[in-house]
C-alpha cells in the first residue's frame, strides 16, 4: 500500500475527529473526538516512519499516547468538576462566561 | 556525553526541583501547619535566574534537543520574573481563596518548567511535550478554584480548545517530519534550505498547522476565543501568570521555529502572519472597548498585545527579534502588575473586577490607584513607561521591513486601546464613589511586588538602553 | 520735543486713569485741561519753528525707535511735523483744550469716578489723534487711527448703563473696523508695492509712476485707503455710526465727531495726496461719494428733531464737502474747510450742549424754542456759528466752502458743483430751522407755562441729572413732563469761554485763506502746498535710489491752485453761493418762524418722503436686514448648531460610536459556547490551509 | 489486489467506521466502545506498517488503560444518554451555528488534505519502499533511551502535573 | 552662565518639585497652603531659569543656531539621544511657558480645593513636558515629551474640570493622540530612512534636516506630521476637541491649554513639518492656508454666537491660531515672524481672557453670558483689565495682537494676496464677537441680582492679570524685543525651505482646489518698478 493511502486515511480520521467536536452534545464524546484526532496523527507518524525506515515515527507515537493519557486524565477530572456544578454534560450548558 | 551536557537544562532543573520539594513539603505538611512554600518556590526561581545568567554566552546544549542560547536565557529571565511576581501576589490571595498552596505552587513551577523548555527546545517533539506540560499545568491552575463553576468552566474550555489546537499542531509536526525525516529544527531547516521545498504542499500543510498551534497559544485571532473566557474564569493571579508566561513561552518557541528552521519560507508564512497580526491588534482593541469586567478587558488587551508581538515576528529582522524580547519583558512586568492590583482588590466572594468596583479607588486606595494607573498607561503605550518603548521598538521593526501598514494599524489600534485603559483611570480618579466591597488589607509583601514591577516598568521606560542592548545581544548569538 | 505734544495728554490720561477717581474734580479736570493747553503751546512753538524753515523743506522728524523688524520689512515709530500736520495739531490741541475747559463744567454733575474717567478718555483721545496726524508712516498713523476709534468707542459708551449708548459705541467701532479691513489691505498693498510705509518715501516713489488712466495698483491702493476713510469720516456707505454716536456726552460729539476724529479720513487723503493724484479714478469716486454724502445727509438733517442729530448729519454733510474737495484734487481747499468746520461745528455742538445743559438733558427741538432771552451767550455764539456754516460772506464757512465749489466748477464738474450748491442751500436751511426752533418762537420746553409748581424744582433737578443717563434718545413728546420753570441758567464761565472763543474762531478762521479773487493770497493754500507734493528736503533720504528725485523736488510747487485768470468766474460763483446761503436762511425763517403750518402740511402731504427722511432712508434697517441678521442666523443655526456640532463634531463622535458599535457586535461572537470557539479555530486552520493550497 | 491491500481496507474500514460511530452515537458508552473498536483497526494498520510494538501498545495502553478511564468516568457520572434533548427544549431558540459549520469545515479540511496529498509527488510508491523495516523492540528501546531520553524525562513531569492536577480538580470539595 | 545646564534645570526643576510634593502627605488637605506656595515657588524659579536662558542667549547673526545645547547618548543602539538646545523661537516659547505657569497656578489658587497636591504635581509635570517639547532637538525625545504632555492635561481636565469633564478629557486625549501616533510612524520611518542613507540610525533633527527625502515619501510623512500638529493647533476641521476641553477644563488648565499647548502645534509645524519636508510643505501650503483662512472666519463666526464665555474664547482661539497657520503656510520672514509673534501674543491675551472668565465663574459659578450684565458698575477694575485684553485679542494697533496679525498678513500677502483678503475679515469679526460679549457682560445695568455685590479684583487676581495686561500692551509697543531674538532662527528656517522653493511660487502660488475667490490684485509688476 502506498504512503498516500495511509495519509488519506489519517486525514479522514482527523476530519472525523474534528467533526466530532462539533456534532456531539456530550463533553465526554468531545474528549473522545480529540482522541481520534490524536490517533489519526499517530497513524501518520507511523506511516511516515515506515516510509523513512526509522523508528522515530513509532517512538513519537509513544509520546503522543502519553500526552493523550495526561490530557484524558485532566480532561475527565474537569468533566467531573463541571458535572458537579450542574448535573449536565452538555457543553451548551456551560456558557456562563461570554461576551 | 551526559555529564557535560546537563548545563543547558540547569535552569529548568532548578525550577523542577523546587516544584518537587514544594510538593513533598505539602504532602508532609500537617493540617494547618504553616510552611514557607512560596519562599521555596522563589528560591528555586532565583536559582533558575542565576543559572540563566551564568549560562550567558555559553551557548550550551544538552541532549541535542535543548539549547541555552542567549535568546532562551532572556526568555528564562522574563519567566523567572513572572514566576517570582506571581508567587508574591499569590501569597496573599491563596489563603483568601482557600487554594491548596502546595499543589498550586508545584503546578505553577512545573508550568514554568514547560515554558522554559518551550523557549529552549530545538526539537519539535520536545516543543510539543513542553507545550503540553505547560498547557496542562495552566489548565489545572485555571480551574483550581473548583468550587466556582466559572473557574472550572474556564478551565474546561481552555483545556478542550487547547487539546483541539495542539492536535493540529501535532499534525503539522507530523507533516514536517514526514517530509524532512526529522523533528529537529536544525535538520528541518537545513533540509528545507537545501532543496527548496517551499512549493511542497505537505510542507505548507505543516507550516500552516504549526501556525495554528502557536497562534492558539499566543491567542491570536481567530484562535483567540478561549482567552477572554479563560482569563475571566481563572483567579486573577493565574490570569496574570498565563497572560504573560504562556504568551512569552509560546512566542519564544514561535520565533525560534519560524525564524530559524522556517526562515527560508518567510515569503510563505509572513503574509499569513501579517493578516493574523493585523486582525489580532484590531479585534483585541476594538472588542476590549465594550468590556466592563476588568479581567476580560485586559484579556482582550493581551490579545491585542499578542498582535503587536506578532508584528515583530512578521518583520522578521533582527530588530524585530530583539523587539519581541524587549516587548515580552515590558509586557510581563506591566500586565502582572495590573493583574496583581486586580487580584489584591478581590475578595473570596467576588472578584471585584467590574469597572464599577473601581469607582473612587483613588479615594479608598490611593497607592493602588496610582500603581494601577502607571500599569495602564504602560499598557496604553504612553511615555515614559516600558509600554511606549516596547511599542516603538516593535513598530520600528515592522517599519524597518517596510510593513508600514502593519505599523499604522498598530498605532491606531493602540489609540483605541487607550480608550478603555482610560475608562479604568476615569473610574479610579474621576468618579466619586468608594470601591466596595472592601478587600482585605494589603500586605507589604504584595505592595513590594507591585512596586517592584512599577520600578521595572519605569526603568524599562526611562533607561531602556541596558535591556535593549541585552536583547540585541540575545538574538545576535543564535539566528 | 515733538513727541512731547502727544505725550503730554498721555501723561494726563495715565494720571487720571490710575488715581483720578480719588482726586477732586477740580484737580482732574484742571490737570486734563492743563496738559492740553500745554501741548497746544508746544505745538504752536513747533509750528513757529517750522514756519521759520524754507517752505519746501518744512519738516521736523523725530524717530523714537525701531518698532517692527521682520526680514526686509522694518518700521520706525517716528513722528513728522510738516505743513499739513501743523494745521492739524493746532486744530486738535487748540479746539481740544477749549473743549476740555468746556467739559470741566459741563460734566460737573457726574460722579468723581465718571468725571475722572471722562477726562482720562478725552486725554487719551487727544494722544491718539496727535499720533495719527504726526505719524510719519502708515502704521503709526494706523495706531492713532484705531486709537481714536477706541476712544470714540469708550466715550460714546460713556453712559455704559444705557443700552442705546453701548450699542452705538459698538456700532461705531465695528463700522470703523469694516473700514480698517480695507485700510489694512491698502497698507499691505503699499508695502508690497513700495516696500515701505513711510509717507514721504512712498510719495517720492509714487511720483515716478505714471498717472493711472486705467484701474491699476495705485488706484486699488487709494481706493482701499479711501474705504478706510469712509469708515472713519462717516461717508457713504459707512456713515451710519455717526448719528448714533451722539449718544456720547456733547463735548465728545464736539471734539471727536465734529472737529477732529471724523476729519481723519480727509487728512489721510491729504497725507497721501501724491498717491491719489496718480489715481484719478479713485479721485472721481472720492468726489462723487463726497457729494452724494453731502446731499443725502443734508436732506436728512432737514427733518431731524434731535438737536444733536441735526448737527451730526450736518457734520456728515460737511465732511462730504471736504471729500468733494479732495476728490477735485483741491487738497488745500479740503483742509481749509476741515479747519473752519472744526471751529464752527465745535461751536455749534458746544452750544447745543449748553442748551441741553440748560434744559437738563432735553434734546428734542420740538420741546424748545424761545430760549433766546434765557441763554443769550449760547444764543449768539450759536447764531454766529450757524451763519458761518451757512456760508454767509465774511465768515469762515464762506471762504472754505467757496473755494471748494470753485475748484469743483473749475475742474469742470458742473453736476457736482450743482450738488454742492444745493447742499449749501440745505445747510443754511436746516441750520436756521434749528436756530429758529431752538431759540426763537414761543417757548415749548417743559414747564415753560406751569409756573405754579416751582417747589418741585429740587426733585426735578435731581431727576434730570439722572435723566441724562436713562432717558431714551427720543423723549416721547406726549409724555407729560413735570419740569419746573427753573431759571434756565446760561452757560457757566468755562463753557461760555469756550463758546466765545470758538465763535470768534468761526468768524476769523476763514481769513487765513482769503482767495486771490478777493485780493487775498490764500496763505493757507500756499502754506500747505509743499505738503501735497513729495518733497524730502526736510529729511535725509533713506532709500538711496530716491536721492536723485529728491533734489529735483526742492523747487517751489509749480501748479498752485487758483490761477488769476479765473477771478471773474470765481467772483460770480461766490455771488451764487452767497445768494444761496441767504436764500436758505430766508426759507428757514419763512417756514419755521412765519408760516409754521407749511412744514406740517408738507410733512403730511409728502408723508412718504417725510418718513423716508425722518428714518434716514432706512439705511440702518436695510443693513440690519441684509447683513447683520443673516450673518447672525447663519452662524447660530447654520455654522454652529448645524455644521460645527452636527457635522464636524458629529464625525468625531461618530468615529467613537462606530468603534464601540462594532465592538458590541463583535463581542456577541464570543457567545460562550465552546463549540463556537472551536469552530473559529477550525475555520482559521482551514482558511490558512486553503490560502496555501489555492495560492 | 493483494492480501495486504485487502487487510488495509479491512482495518481502515474498521477504524473509520469505529470513528464514525463514536461521533454519531448518543450514548457515550457506545462511543467509547466504538472508539476501542476503531483502535483495534488502527493497531491492525500498525501491524501492516510493520510496527508491531506500537500495535500492541495501542491495544494495551490506549484501549486497555485510557479507554477504561473514560468508561469509568461515564459510569461514575452515570449519564447513559446525552441530555441534549431536554436541554434543547429548555432553550428552543439556542442553536449554535457551530454545529452545522463544524461539519462543513471538517469536510473542507478532508478535501484540503486530500488535495494537498494529491498534489504532492512521490506518494504513489509502496510504504515499504527501499527502507527495511525497523521493528525490533530492542532497537526501539535503544533509541528511546538515547536520542529521546530527554523527551522521555520531560514526560515524567508531564505526568506528575496531570496526576496532581487531576487529583485537585476532581477531589470532592471539603466544604 | 553656559557652564551650568540651564535647559536641563528648567526641565528637571518642575519634575523634582513634583517628586518633592509627592512626599508631602496631604490626605486631609491640611497642608494645602504649603503645597500651593511650594508649587508657586518652584514654578517661579523655573520662570527665572527661562529668563536666565534669555539673558544668556546670543541673538547676534553670527551666533550658533542652537545654544545651551546638551546631548547625552540615551539609546545608542538607535542613535537616540537626550539632545536639547534652543534657538530664538524655542527661547520665546520657553519664556512664555515659564511666564504663564505661575499665573495659571495663581488662577487656580482658590477655585481648586480638592486634591491640591495632585493638582500641583500635574501642573508641574505639564510645565516640564512643555519645556521639553520646545527644547528637544532629538525627534524621538520630542515625541516623548509631546506625547507625555497629554497625560497631566488629561488628569487636569478630568479631575478638576466642570460637569462634562470626563467626556472632554477622554475626547481630548484620544483625539490628539490619534493625531500624534501617525507622527510616530513617520518619525520611525525617518530614522530608518537615515539609516538606509547613512548606515546609522539617528533621530538628530539637524541630521534629518540634511537628508533629501524622496518626494513620494515626503508627501505622506509631511501629512503624518502635519495632522498631528494641526490637530493640536487646532486647524479648522480638527478643532472640535478644543471647545469641549476648554469649557470643561479648570481655569489653570484652560490657561495652559490655550496659552502654551496650542503653540506646540504651531511650533511643530515651524520646526519639523516644513523644514523636514520642504517640497511636500510647498505642495500642501495652499491647502493649509485655505484651511487656516476658513478657520479664521469660521471660528470668528461661531464664536460670535456662543452663549458661553469660555466657548467663545475657545472658538476665538481657533480663529487666532488660524492666523498662525496662515503665516506658517506663507513661510517667508514676515509670515513666520508674525506667526511666532502671534503665538506669544495669543498666549498672553487668551490666557488672560481665560483667567478673567475664570474669575467671573469663581464668583458666580456660571459662564453663561446671559447671566451677567452691567458688571462695570460693581467691578470697574476687572472691567478695565478685561477691556485691555479684549482689545489685544481684537488686535488693536499698539497691542500685541496687532503686530502678529499684521506681519502674518504681510507675509501671506507677499505670497498670495487672495488668502489675506479673506483672513482680514477676521479683523472685523474679532471686533464683533469680542465687543459684543464685552457689552453684554460689562455694560448696561445689572439685571441679575446675583451680580449686585460681586467683589472687584483681589490682590491675588491683580497679581495674575496685571502682568498679563502689561505684557499685552508692552508686546505691542516694543515688539522688537521679542522679534529680534527669533529673527536669526527664523531666517535659517526660511532659507532652508525657500532653498527648495522655485521663485515663481512667491508670485503664483500652486493652485489649490478650494482656494478662495481671487479678488486680490494679480499684477504687482509695479513692485519691481518701485524697487
Amino acid at each position: 500500500m502506498s504512503i498516500g493511502h495511509y495519509l488519506v486515511l489519517s486525514g479522514v480520521l482527523f476530519s472525523i475527529g474534528a467533526a466530532g467536536v462539533f456534532l456531539r452534545k456530550n463533553l465526554i464524546t468531545l474528549l473522545l473526538s480529540v482522541e481520534i484526532m490524536l490517533n489519526a496523527v499517530n497513524l501518520a507518524f507511523v506511516a511516515f516512519g515506515r516510509q523513512l525506515g526509522t523508528v522515530d515515527g513509532q517512538i513519537i507515537t509513544f509520546f503522543v499516547m502519553t500526552v493523550a493519557a495526561a490530557e484524558a486524565a485532566v480532561g475527565l477530572a474537569l468533566v467531573i468538576g463541571l458535572f458537579r456544578h450542574r448535573e449536565s454534560l452538555n457543553p451548551e450548558a456551560f456558557t456562563s462566561l461570554k461576551w | 556525553m551526559i555529564s557535560s551536557s546537563f548545563d543547558a537544562i540547569i535552569p529548568m532543573l532548578c525550577v523542577a526541583l523546587a516544584g518537587l520539594v514544594v510538593l513533598l513539603a505539602e504532602s508532609f505538611r500537617g493540617r494547618d501547619e504553616k510552611m514557607p512554600l512560596g519562599g521555596l518556590a522563589i528560591i528555586g526561581l532565583i536559582g533558575a535566574g542565576a543559572a540563566s545568567i551564568l549560562l550567558w554566552n555559553r551557548n550550551a546544549t544538552s541532549f541535542g534537543v535543548v539549547t541555552a542560547d542567549n535568546f532562551s536565557l532572556f526568555v528564562n529571565l522574563v519567566l523567572v520574573a513572572v514566576g517570582i511576581l506571581t508567587v508574591i501576589f499569590s501569597s496573599q490571595t491563596l489563603d483568601r481563596d482557600k487554594i491548596p498552596a502546595g499543589e498550586y505552587y508545584a503546578i505553577m513551577l512545573f508550568a514554568i518548567v514547560g515554558m522554559m523548555l518551550m523557549g529552549q527546545a530545538t526539537d519539535l517533539l520536545v516543543i510539543f511535550l513542553a507545550l503540553e506540560t505547560m498547557s496542562i499545568a495552566v489548565y489545572v491552575l485555571t480551574g483550581i478554584r473548583r468550587e466556582q463553576q466559572q473557574s472550572t468552566e474556564a478551565a474546561f474550555k481552555y483545556f478542550l480548545l487547547g487539546a483541539f489546537a495542539s492536535s493540529f499542531f501535532l499534525y503539522g509536526v507530523a507533516f514536517l517530519y514526514g517530509v524532512t525525516g526529522s523533528t529537529n529544527l536544525d535538520r528541518i531547516g537545513s533540509v528545507i534550505a537545501a532543496q527548496s521545498m517551499s512549493g511542497n504542499p505537505m510542507i505548507l500543510l505543516g507550516v500552516g498547522l504549526l501556525i495554528v498551534g502557536f497562534s492558539f497559544k499566543v491567542a491570536a485571532v481567530p484562535f483567540h476565543m478561549w482567552s477572554p473566557d479563560a482569563y475571566e474564569g481563572a483567579p486573577a493571579v493565574v490570569t496574570g501568570f498565563m497572560s504573560t508566561g504562556v504568551k512569552a513561552a509560546a512566542v519564544a518557541a514561535f520565533v525560534r521555529v519560524f525564524l530559524s528552521s522556517l526562515e527560508p519560507m518567510i515569503a510563505e508564512w509572513a503574509p499569513v502572519l501579517w493578516v493574523i497580526a493585523a486582525a489580532t491588534m484590531i479585534l483585541g482593541t476594538v472588542v476590549g472597548v465594550a468590556q466592563t469586567s476588568l479581567k476580560r478587558m485586559l484579556a482582550y488587551s493581551s490579545i491585542a498585545h499578542g498582535g503587536y508581538l506578532l508584528a515583530g515576528l512578521v518583520a522578521g529582522n533582527d530588530v524585530g527579534k530583539a523587539a519581541i524580547l524587549f516587548y515580552l519583558a515590558a509586557y510581563a512586568l506591566t500586565n502582572l502588575g495590573a493583574f496583581g492590583v486586580i487580584a489584591l482588590l478581590g475578595t473570596r466572594e467576588r472578584a471585584n473586577d467590574d469597572l464599577r468596583d473601581y469607582a473612587g479607588l483613588f479615594k479608598s486606595h490611593p497607592a493602588l490607584a496610582v500603581l494601577m494607573t502607571f500599569f495602564l498607561l504602560s499598557l496604553g503605550g504612553f511615555p515614559p513607561t516600558a509600554g511606549f518603548i516596547a511599542k516603538w521598538y516593535v513598530f520600528s521593526a515592522a517599519i524597518g521591513s517596510g510593513y508600514y501598514g502593519l505599523a499604522i494599524i498598530g498605532v491606531l489600534s493602540s489609540v483605541v486601546s487607550v480608550f478603555f485603559y482610560l475608562r479604568i483611570v476615569v473610574m479610579m480618579f474621576m468618579t466619586d464613589r468608594d470601591a466596595r466591597p472592601v478587600p482585605a488589607p494589603i500586605t507589604t509583601m504584595a505592595y513590594a511586588g507591585l512596586v517592584l514591577s512599577l520600578i521595572g516598568v519605569l526603568y524599562l521606560g526611562v533607561l531602556p538602553t541596558a535591556v535593549i542592548d541585552f536583547a540585541q545581544a540575545s538574538i545576535s548569538t543564535i539566528f | 520735543m515733538l513727541a512731547l505734544i502727544p505725550l503730554l495728554p498721555f501723561a494726563g490720561f495715565l494720571v487720571n486713569a490710575t488715581m483720578g477717581r480719588r482726586l477732586p474734580k477740580a484737580v482732574t479736570g484742571g490737570l486734563a485741561s492743563a496738559v492740553m493747553v500745554l501741548s497746544f503751546l508746544l505745538a504752536a512753538m513747533q509750528v513757529w519753528s517750522l514756519a521759520a524753515m524754507p517752505p519746501e523743506s518744512r519738516q521736523i522728524n523725530q524717530t523714537l525707535f525701531t518698532w517692527i523688524t521682520a526680514g526686509d520689512f522694518s518700521l520706525d515709530l517716528a513722528l513728522r511735523l510738516d505743513a499739513l500736520s501743523a494745521v492739524m495739531i493746532l486744530v486738535i490741541t487748540g479746539i481740544g483744550s477749549l473743549i476740555h475747559i468746556y467739559s470741566t463744567s459741563y460734566m460737573h454733575e457726574e460722579s468723581d469716578e465718571a468725571f475722572a474717567r471722562f477726562f482720562s478718555y478725552l486725554n487719551l483721545f487727544c494722544f491718539f489723534m496727535l499720533m495719527l496726524v504726526l505719524g510719519s508712516n502708515v502704521l503709526v498713523m494706523f495706531v492713532g487711527w484705531e486709537g481714536v476709534g477706541l476712544c470714540s468707542y469708550l466715550l460714546i459708551g460713556f453712559y455704559y448703563e444705557k443700552k442705546s449708548a453701548s450699542d452705538a459705541a459698538k456700532k461705531a467701532f465695528i463700522v470703523n473696523r469694516i473700514g480698517d479691513f480695507a485700510f489694512i489691505l491698502g497698507s499691505l498693498l503699499l508695502v508690497v508695492t513700495f516696500n515701505t510705509l513711510d509717507f514721504t518715501t512712498i510719495a517720492l516713489a509714487a511720483k515716478e509712476l505714471p498717472v493711472e488712466v486705467t484701474f491699476g495698483t495705485l488706484s486699488l491702493i487709494t481706493l482701499l485707503l479711501f474705504i478706510g476713510a469712509t469708515g472713519k469720516s462717516a461717508q457713504i456707505p459707512l456713515y451710519v455710526w455717526l448719528p448714533d454716536a451722539m449718544e456720547g456726552p456733547t463735548p465728545v460729539s464736539a471734539l471727536i465727531h465734529a472737529a477732529t476724529m471724523v476729519t481723519a479720513g480727509v487728512y489721510m487723503i491729504g497725507r497721501n495726496a501724491v498717491l491719489f493724484e496718480h489715481a484719478p479714478i479713485t479721485l472721481q469716486i472720492v468726489a462723487v461719494v463726497g457729494a452724494a454724502t453731502a446731499l443725502m445727509a443734508g436732506t436728512i438733517g432737514l427733518v431731524q428733531n434731535d438737536i444733536k442729530r441735526v448737527l451730526a448729519y450736518s457734520t456728515v454733510s460737511q465732511l462730504g464737502y471736504m471729500f468733494l474737495a479732495m476728490g477735485m484734487g483741491a487738497f488745500g481747499a479740503g483742509i481749509f474747510h476741515l479747519m473752519t468746520h472744526a471751529f464752527f461745528k465745535a461751536c455749534l455742538f458746544l452750544g447745543s450742549g449748553a442748551v441741553i445743559h440748560a434744559l437738563h438733558g432735553e434734546q428734542d427741538i420740538r420741546k424748545m424754542g424761545g430760549l433766546k432771552k434765557h441763554i443769550p451767550i449760547t444764543y449768539w455764539t450759536f447764531v454766529i456759528a450757524s451763519v458761518a456754516i451757512a456760508g454767509v460772506p465774511g465768515l469762515a464757512g464762506f471762504f472754505s466752502k467757496d473755494e471748494i465749489l470753485f475748484e469743483t466748477f473749475l475742474h469742470g464738474h458742473q453736476i457736482l458743483w450743482g450738488v454742492g450748491v444745493l447742499t449749501s442751500l440745505l445747510t443754511a436751511t436746516y441750520m436756521f430751522r434749528l436756530v429758529h426752533l431752538t431759540f426763537h418762537g414761543e417757548p415749548r420746553f417743559a414747564g415753560a407755562h406751569g409756573a405754579a409748581d416751582s417747589h418741585h424744582a429740587p426733585a426735578a433737578h435731581a431727576a434730570h441729572a439722572r435723566d441724562r443717563h436713562h432717558a431714551e434718545e427720543h423723549a416721547d413728546p406726549v409724555h407729560p413732563t413735570t419740569h419746573a420753570p427753573v431759571h434756565l441758567h446760561d452757560a457757566p464761565a468755562p463753557m461760555a469761554f469756550a463758546l466765545i472763543v470758538l465763535a470768534i474762531g468761526s468768524v476769523l478762521a476763514g481769513y487765513v485763506g482769503v482767495p486771490h479773487a478777493l485780493g487775498g493770497h490764500n496763505n493757507l493754500g500756499a502754506w500747505l502746498e509743499p505738503a501735497f507734493q513729495a518733497t524730502n528736503c526736510g529729511q535725509p533720504v533713506t532709500t538711496g535710489e530716491l536721492a536723485g528725485i529728491a533734489i529735483a523736488d526742492c523747487l517751489p510747487g509749480e501748479e498752485a491752485v487758483g490761477a488769476e485768470d479765473h477771478t471773474s468766474l470765481e467772483l460770480s460763483l461766490m455771488a451764487v453761493s452767497s445768494l444761496v446761503a441767504f436764500a436758505g436762511i430766508g426759507l428757514a425763517t419763512f417756514l419755521w418762524l412765519k408760516r409754521k403750518d407749511i412744514p406740517a402740511q408738507m410733512a403730511t402731504q409728502f408723508s412718504g418722503v417725510h418718513k423716508l427722511l425722518l428714518n434716514k432712508y432706512y439705511v440702518d434697517e436695510v443693513y440690519d436686514a441684509t447683513i447683520v441678521q443673516p450673518i447672525k442666523v447663519v452662524s447660530q443655526e447654520g455654522l454652529w448648531r448645524g455644521f460645527d456640532v452636527k457635522v464636524v463634531d458629529g464625525a468625531v463622535n461618530g468615529a467613537g460610536y462606530f468603534v464601540s458599535g462594532v465592538s458590541i457586535v463583535l463581542r456577541l461572537l464570543q457567545n460562550g459556547s465552546v463549540k463556537t470557539y472551536a469552530a473559529s479555530i477550525f475555520a482559521g486552520a482551514v482558511a490558512i490551509l486553503a490560502f496555501y493550497l489555492w495560492r | 489486489m493483494g492480501s495486504d491491500a485487502l487487510l488495509f481496507y479491512l482495518f481502515a474500514g474498521a477504524a473509520v467506521v469505529g470513528a464514525l460511530l463514536v461521533v454519531t452515537q448518543r450514548n457515550p458508552v457506545y462511543s467509547v466502545l466504538a472508539l476501542i473498536g476503531s483502535f483495534f483497526g488502527l493497531s491492525g494498520l500498525y501491524v501492516l506498517l510493520e510496527a508491531p510494538f506500537v500495535a500492541v501498545v495501542q491495544i494495551i495502553i490506549y484501549a486497555g488503560a485510557i479507554m477504561v478511564l473514560f468508561l469509568f468516568t461515564v459510569m461514575l457520572l452515570n449519564v447513559p444518554r446525552e441530555d441534549a434533548a431536554e436541554w434543547d427544549q429548555a432553550h428552543p431558540l439556542y442553536r449554535p451555528m457551530a454545529v452545522r459549520i463544524g461539519g462543513v469545515l471538517a469536510l473542507l479540511l478532508a478535501l484540503e488534505l486530500g488535495w494537498a496529498l494529491s498534489r504532492t509527488a512521490g506518494l504513489g510508491g509502496d510504504v515499504a519502499g527501499d527502507h527495511p523495516a525497523v521493528s525490533s523492540v530492542a532497537e526501539l528501546g535503544r533509541v528511546l533511551f538515547t536520542d529521546y531520553m530527554f523527551a522521555f524525562e520531560v514526560t515524567s513531569i508531564l505526568i506528575i502535573v496531570s496526576m496532581v492536577g487531576a487529583v485537585i480538580l476532581a477531589k470532592k470539595r471539603e466544604d | 552662565m553656559n557652564g551650568l545646564p540651564l535647559l536641563s534645570i528648567a526641565i528637571l526643576l518642575p519634575i523634582i518639585g513634583s517628586v518633592v510634593l509627592l512626599l508631602v502627605s496631604n490626605r486631609d488637605g491640611s497642608k494645602n497652603g504649603l503645597v500651593r506656595n511650594l508649587t508657586l515657588a518652584i514654578s517661579l524659579v523655573t520662570f527665572a531659569a527661562t529668563l536666565m536662558l534669555w539673558a544668556g542667549f546670543d541673538a547676534s547673526a553670527g551666533a550658533p543656531a542652537f545654544q545651551f545645547v546638551e546631548r547625552h547618548a540615551w539609546i545608542p543602539a538607535f542613535g537616540i539621544e537626550y539632545y536639547v538646545g534652543i534657538d530664538g523661537l524655542s527661547l520665546m516659547l520657553l519664556v512664555l511657558t515659564g511666564f504663564l505657569t505661575p499665573l495659571a497656578l495663581l488662577s487656580g489658587w482658590d477655585s481648586v480645593e480638592k486634591n491640591v497636591k495632585e493638582f500641583s504635581i500635574f501642573m508641574l509635570l505639564l510645565e516640564a513636558s512643555m519645556i521639553g517639547v520646545f527644547s528637544a532637538l532629538d525627534v524621538f525625545l520630542f515625541y516623548i515629551f509631546w506625547d507625555f504632555v497629554l497625560i497631566p492635561m488629561y488628569f487636569l481636565i478630568g479631575i478638576w474640570g466642570y460637569d462634562q469633564r470626563i467626556y472632554a478629557a477622554v475626547k481630548f486625549i484620544l483625539y490628539t493622540m490619534a493625531g500624534s501616533v501617525l507622527m510616530l510612524v513617520a518619525i520611525i520611518g525617518l530614522s530608518w530612512l537615515h539609516q538606509s542613507m547613512t548606515g546609522e540610525y539617528s533621530f538628530d533633527l539637524l541630521k534629518l534636516y540634511e537628508m533629501n527625502i524622496p518626494e513620494g515619501t515626503q508627501y505622506w510623512m509631511f501629512l503624518a506630521f502635519t495632522i498631528a500638529f494641526i490637530i493640536k493647533v487646532p486647524l479648522f476641521p480638527f478643532h472640535t476637541w478644543l471647545p469641549d476641553a476648554h469649557v470643561q477644563a479648570p481655569t489653570p488648565g484652560s490657561v495652559i491649554l490655550a496659552g502654551v499647548m496650542l503653540k506646540m502645534g504651531g511650533y511643530g509645524l515651524i520646526r519639523f513639518a516644513f523644514p523636514l519636508f520642504p517640497e511636500a510643505a510647498l505642495y500642501f501650503a495652499p491647502l493649509l492656508a485655505t484651511l487656516s483662512v476658513i478657520a479664521i472666519v469660521y471660528g470668528a463666526l461661531v464664536a460670535m454666537v456662543q452663549p458661553d464665555m469660555k466657548k467663545l474664547v475657545a472658538y476665538s482661539s481657533v480663529s487666532h491660531m488660524g492666523f498662525v497657520v496662515l503665516g506658517i503656510a506663507a513661510f517667508n520672514m514676515q509670515g513666520l515672524q508674525g506667526a511666532s509673534y502671534q503665538m506669544l501674543a495669543h498666549g498672553v491675551s487668551t490666557g488672560g481672557l481665560f483667567c478673567i472668565v475664570g474669575m467671573l465663574s469663581d464668583r458666580r459659578h456660571t459662564r453663561q453670558i446671559s447671566e451677567f450684565g452691567g458688571l462695570k458698575t460693581v467691578m470697574p477694575r476687572l472691567t478695565a483689565v478685561m477691556l485691555v485684553l479684549t482689545l489685544s485679542s481684537i488686535g488693536l494697533p499698539g497691542m500685541n495682537g496687532f503686530i502678529g496679525e499684521f506681519l502674518i498678513m504681510l507675509g501671506a500677502f507677499k505670497w498670495d494676496p487672495r488668502f489675506v483678503v479673506v483672513a482680514a475679515l477676521g479683523v472685523i469679526l474679532s471686533a464683533v464677537y469680542m465687543l459684543w460679549m464685552f457689552q453684554r457682560v460689562f455694560y448696561g445695568t445689572i439685571t441679575n441680582s446675583h451680580n449686585e455685590d460681586l467683589r472687584d479684583l483681589s490682590f491675588r487676581e491683580w497679581a495674575i492679570i496685571g502682568p498679563l495686561a502689561a505684557a499685552a500692551i508692552g508686546m505691542g509697543v516694543v515688539p522688537n524685543v521679542f522679534l529680534k531674538p527669533m529673527e536669526p532662527a527664523i531666517q535659517r528656517l526660511v532659507d532652508r525651505v525657500q532653498a527648495h522653493q522655485p521663485l515663481v511660487v512667491l508670485r503664483e502660488p500652486a493652485p489649490s482646489p478650494q482656494a478662495p475667490k481671487p479678488t486680490g490684485p494679480q499684477d504687482l509688476r509695479i513692485a519691481e518698478v518701485a524697487r
